[in-house]
């Protein structure tokens, strides 16, 4: 518990998550402080490349082992189910209708690749090795999620959901975000340590400094979200917004044990699981649950959930794993 | 210099919306339309601005399509069809345009 | 399919001058707004470009309004109060909207 | 509010274009006008849309120029000396001013 | 002719050309995978100033031979000549008018600066030196390519040419990639190894890592162009994109072996000659030829000889420069 | 003196400067080499954030001692006092009258960051200790001298000042510049060296090389400005340009060795009180003086005291502080 803690504050005083709290704390404060959106597009270019192609070197050297296809198949299952536990809580907690708790809770079966992203760089300064294909199962997380929450929405009489037609099937699973990561992982496994090689310069060693300018984005768009949609805060959802990613979590350390993943890959499925959309999900809502409102899924994912990730789930997730995986 | 009459078709809509509109408008016919950016705005359901924001989810655009006046219903009918459940505003103008033959 | 009457206004106005107007304008009841963005430009006060600026100093942005025509007044005097000193262009169009109850 | 009649003319014209247009309104003694930025469009030469693009080969921008009514013939034909090989559209609104005595 | 096969495989899966894949394929599947405009133009800021400045320092620390003189005219030549072949290729092997064809013929006469990145980057893995001056040389070709093709309009009737207008030289001449470029290079010289210990960190270690994330964007471009401008592709005109590079090299062959230039040099005087523009001549041919048709110049240029030359050219050239030149 | 020489021209001959007089040269000569202005936002915020941090690491390191709050405080003096006397050479040197004179004093009694990352560079390269906390006081030293100028017009009878507001004031002092520039002083400081370590191959090594971008962009806007403002600089105009600088790096010589500052941090406070803000006054001037002339001060501010300071001002500085105090 002391190491527990000791762990967190000195993740809390890394240059990472500061950056993040400059953010919100300028957005606050009503700064003029912006990152244009090209530039902020630019940098999350950067990161998926370098983390999947990072992912995929990892794979290229040390071989695929069988757990791969189980791990892909276990990150597709959590994104279905996580939904529905999170569409019942919503139901139980809060006053939100069907259609605003269907739209919320996919968001918290897909995930959050900054999440993600700031897991593995925890996860690289405390040493501990994870499965380079973890960046797949990211990946293969991001869609299913929508599904399940179109259904609930479909079940529940369906006013309000414009469904899933072919044209948003193909926008979600050839979403810019997942083609990246996929493509870049499946480059870094082709050219293995020797592409590395070639690049690390660009994607290893100035990555950790991106990701604060990229934090600082993301505060600042959070804080705003919070100013404008905080009033939506209320008790019931800012509950959720923290418990959801603990169920989650656990969810995802029952499967991290049950495959047998090493500690670091157990610490990353409960991230992934625990952490929920702010790219891919929101935009399929607006087009698929169109009257689902915005600032209640965007401020809950990003304001709630993903600063609590960041500060305390991502050391809290890593310590149980090593514990319970015996790392 | 000649002129000739047309309408001017402003539709702001949601950019994730953007290609279901002009899909939409081209099944309708509409041969020439222009995408203008949008930095943020106000509406019924809030302000929002895209500085920072790597989701396609919160932004606008704004699809101008300047076409005879014959033509309006058509377009309006099939844009509506688009924007019906959606956030965003259609209005029309009327403009006088050169080059008729183009519209 | 059926059009209601409006009013268009464009207010070309300095970017630092942008969060002014948009104050002035919600509390002139206008509640809603889109904000474009603009490369550049020339008037009395000579030309200007954005390109490579860092300072928000020189560049603009054009906010357009749709209201019911009614209300126009109240909206160009607010709007007036904040222009009044500064360089920047009001102009006003009569256009046809959808759905009405919206503005 | 007192407002004044002008016209408002829009030309959406090749990025390449642009300084070729602005000068050859600059001499017909056109002094005011702004520059958008066009993210993609569609016409008679095909789609196009700048995301990733370079080359100023294929974009375009749209030149807002709001004048008195009476100088409108001379602004057109020189706009239309300079588009007319080129694609493009040039459009023509009825619009009021605030502040007549900047145009 | 193994060693070359060898060489084209292990060419094709860097991270250089699979990044480029990668785009074209995203495109192509109509994901909405994107770079926006203003960080791709920040991207190839990045590598004009990188290129210009490094072959600067080379210029610096070598010296001039007086070839560089010869050099430079010699590209000079070649830019003035090739759309002359270009063109009467054209109007032989496809059903292009003269106007299309002229303004086809002067993208080929000039270069693609991306095309020379990607070879400068492969000779550097394989350890050949090359000139510094080549930079000086590929600016030196940018231009006179366009005053052949209008030449070639005027002759015939000058219908659809607007001409060349002193307004149009100063944008051709002075076009930012051209300023940018001999810039740097100037910026390289004068502050030479000094002034490269600088920035090196900025401007070398990073490059390939930069050039993937520009290839990608390439790809993505090159790829909406094919899946929108594809139809025009055909037999005839996708023979000429693939023959006319090779032509062009034999040319760019021949000059740099007269020149005696290293087997480095040679090989760059080859891929200058096989590249097609697609930065300044396709602007220029907006302004003077607004009536040739675009997508024709554009797809063929971007769609089918930048890759032809990416994946199969540049290894081609360089192991033929080598053997020719008895490096 | 020959030293002073020596040192000059080999300050003009750096990578820096020369980028700077390529952006010029480039923009009088109208080419159209330009860099997207998020691209340039991007630039300017990477060197604020790396900047501020690398401040605050070195007061984490060396302590802080007694003096900052002393130096701040003579920033925020220098920052009042400064207009003070540009006012009076304004009047007394060019015919602007009181409105336009008052818009410019802000600008001069105000600092300008790159101005000072330049120097900081400068200093660097020369191995010359300076205080980090000089970061702060360059934050501090933005927003006084805008009061200044205000209270001059408001005297005068202030017709041609809406004055300050309360809105405008938080405008000023949370501006995004400043508030980058403090928040990440304090996030180096929180984080130490050792944050320092895991970001250092972002914000260290590549610093210059990006710094080299900035002054390109930073020479282009200059020349355009000079080239359409150009006809305002009569040799009164310019002659002020060049005495201010000179005027109030005296004055920051003066508290510099009076608080005994390092003959680094000397060096720096003269840099500040020498430089003139083109980023945060002019965007304060257009709100509170929108009737005073920007192209008067911009093309003073960017046009001619940038680039004086960062060819020949800079080394002076350095030189004449390291002789005065001792260093
Ligand atoms: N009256 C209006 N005039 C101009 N733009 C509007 C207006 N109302 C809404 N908009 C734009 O449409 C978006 C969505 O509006 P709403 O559906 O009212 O939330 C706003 O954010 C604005 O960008
Ligand atoms: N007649 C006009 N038509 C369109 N835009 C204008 C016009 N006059 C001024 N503007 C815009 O308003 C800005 C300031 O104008 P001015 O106050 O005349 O310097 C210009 O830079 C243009 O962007
Ligand atoms: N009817 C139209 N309405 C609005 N914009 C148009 C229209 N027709 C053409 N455009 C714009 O002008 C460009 C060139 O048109 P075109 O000359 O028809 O190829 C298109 O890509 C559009 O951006
Ligand atoms: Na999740
Ligand atoms: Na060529
Ligand atoms: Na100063």
């Amino acid at each position: 518990m002391d190491q527990l803690l000791s762990l967190a504050a000195e993740n809390l005083i890394s240059p990472i998550i500061l950056s993040f709290v400059l953010g919100v704390a300028a957005s606050i404060a009503r700064s003029d402080l912006s990152i244009p959106e090209a530039v902020a597009k630019g940098l999350s270019i950067y990161l998926l490349f370098a983390i999947g192609f990072k992912g995929g070197v990892s794979v290229a050297a040390h071989g695929i082992d069988g757990k791969l296809g189980l791990a892909l198949l276990s990150g597709i299952i959590l994104s279905f189910v996580l939904p529905l536990i999170a569409f019942a809580l919503l139901r139980v907690m809060t006053w939100m209708d069907r259609l605003d708790a269907a739209a919320v809770a996919a968001h918290y079966g897909s995930i959050s690749i900054v999440t993600f992203v700031a897991a593995t760089s925890v996860l690289e300064s405390q040493g501990i090795a994870s499965e380079g294909y973890m960046v797949a199962v990211a990946a293969a997380m991001e869609a299913p999620a929508i599904l399940s929450a179109l259904w609930l929405v479909a079940k529940g009489g369906g006013s309000g959901s414009k469904g899933m037609d072919s044209t948003l099937m193909r926008e979600i699973m050839l979403n810019g975000s997942i083609v990246l990561l996929v493509g870049s992982f499946f480059i870094g496994w082709a050219t293995g340590e020797k592409g590395l090689a070639e690049i690390a310069p660009f994607i290893v060693s100035p990555f950790k400094g991106v990701l604060c300018l990229f934090l600082l984005d993301m505060g600042l768009v959070a804080g705003r979200g919070l100013r404008e949609g905080g009033r939506i805060l209320r008790p019931g959802v800012l509950a959720f917004g923290v418990l959801m990613p603990l169920i989650g979590s656990v969810c995802g350390l029952g499967f991290g044990l049950a495959l047998g993943l090493s500690s670091g890959g157990t610490a990353l499925m409960m991230v992934l699981s625990a952490s929920a959309s702010y790219i891919a999900v929101p935009a399929a809502m607006r087009v698929a649950l169109p009257e689902a409102n915005p600032s209640l899924y965007l401020t809950l994912s990003l304001g709630v959930t993903f600063p609590f990730n960041l500060t305390l789930g991502i050391p809290l997730y890593v310590a149980v794993a090593q514990m319970m995986s015996g790392g | 210099m000649q002129t000739h009459k047309a309408k001017r078709v402003e539709i702001t809509i949601e950019a994730v919306m953007e290609s279901r509109l002009t899909d939409a408008l081209k099944k309708a016919g509409v041969t020439g339309f222009t995408v203008l950016p949008v930095l943020g705005g106000s509406g019924r359901s809030g302000a929002w601005n895209r500085s920072g924001q790597i989701s396609r989810a919160s932004g606008m655009v704004q699809v101008v399509c300047i076409i005879k006046p014959d033509r309006l219903d058509d377009l309006l009918d099939s844009a509506f069809a688009v924007v019906e459940r959606h956030i965003g505003v259609v209005s029309v103008v009327d403009c006088e345009v050169l080059r008729a033959e183009r519209f």
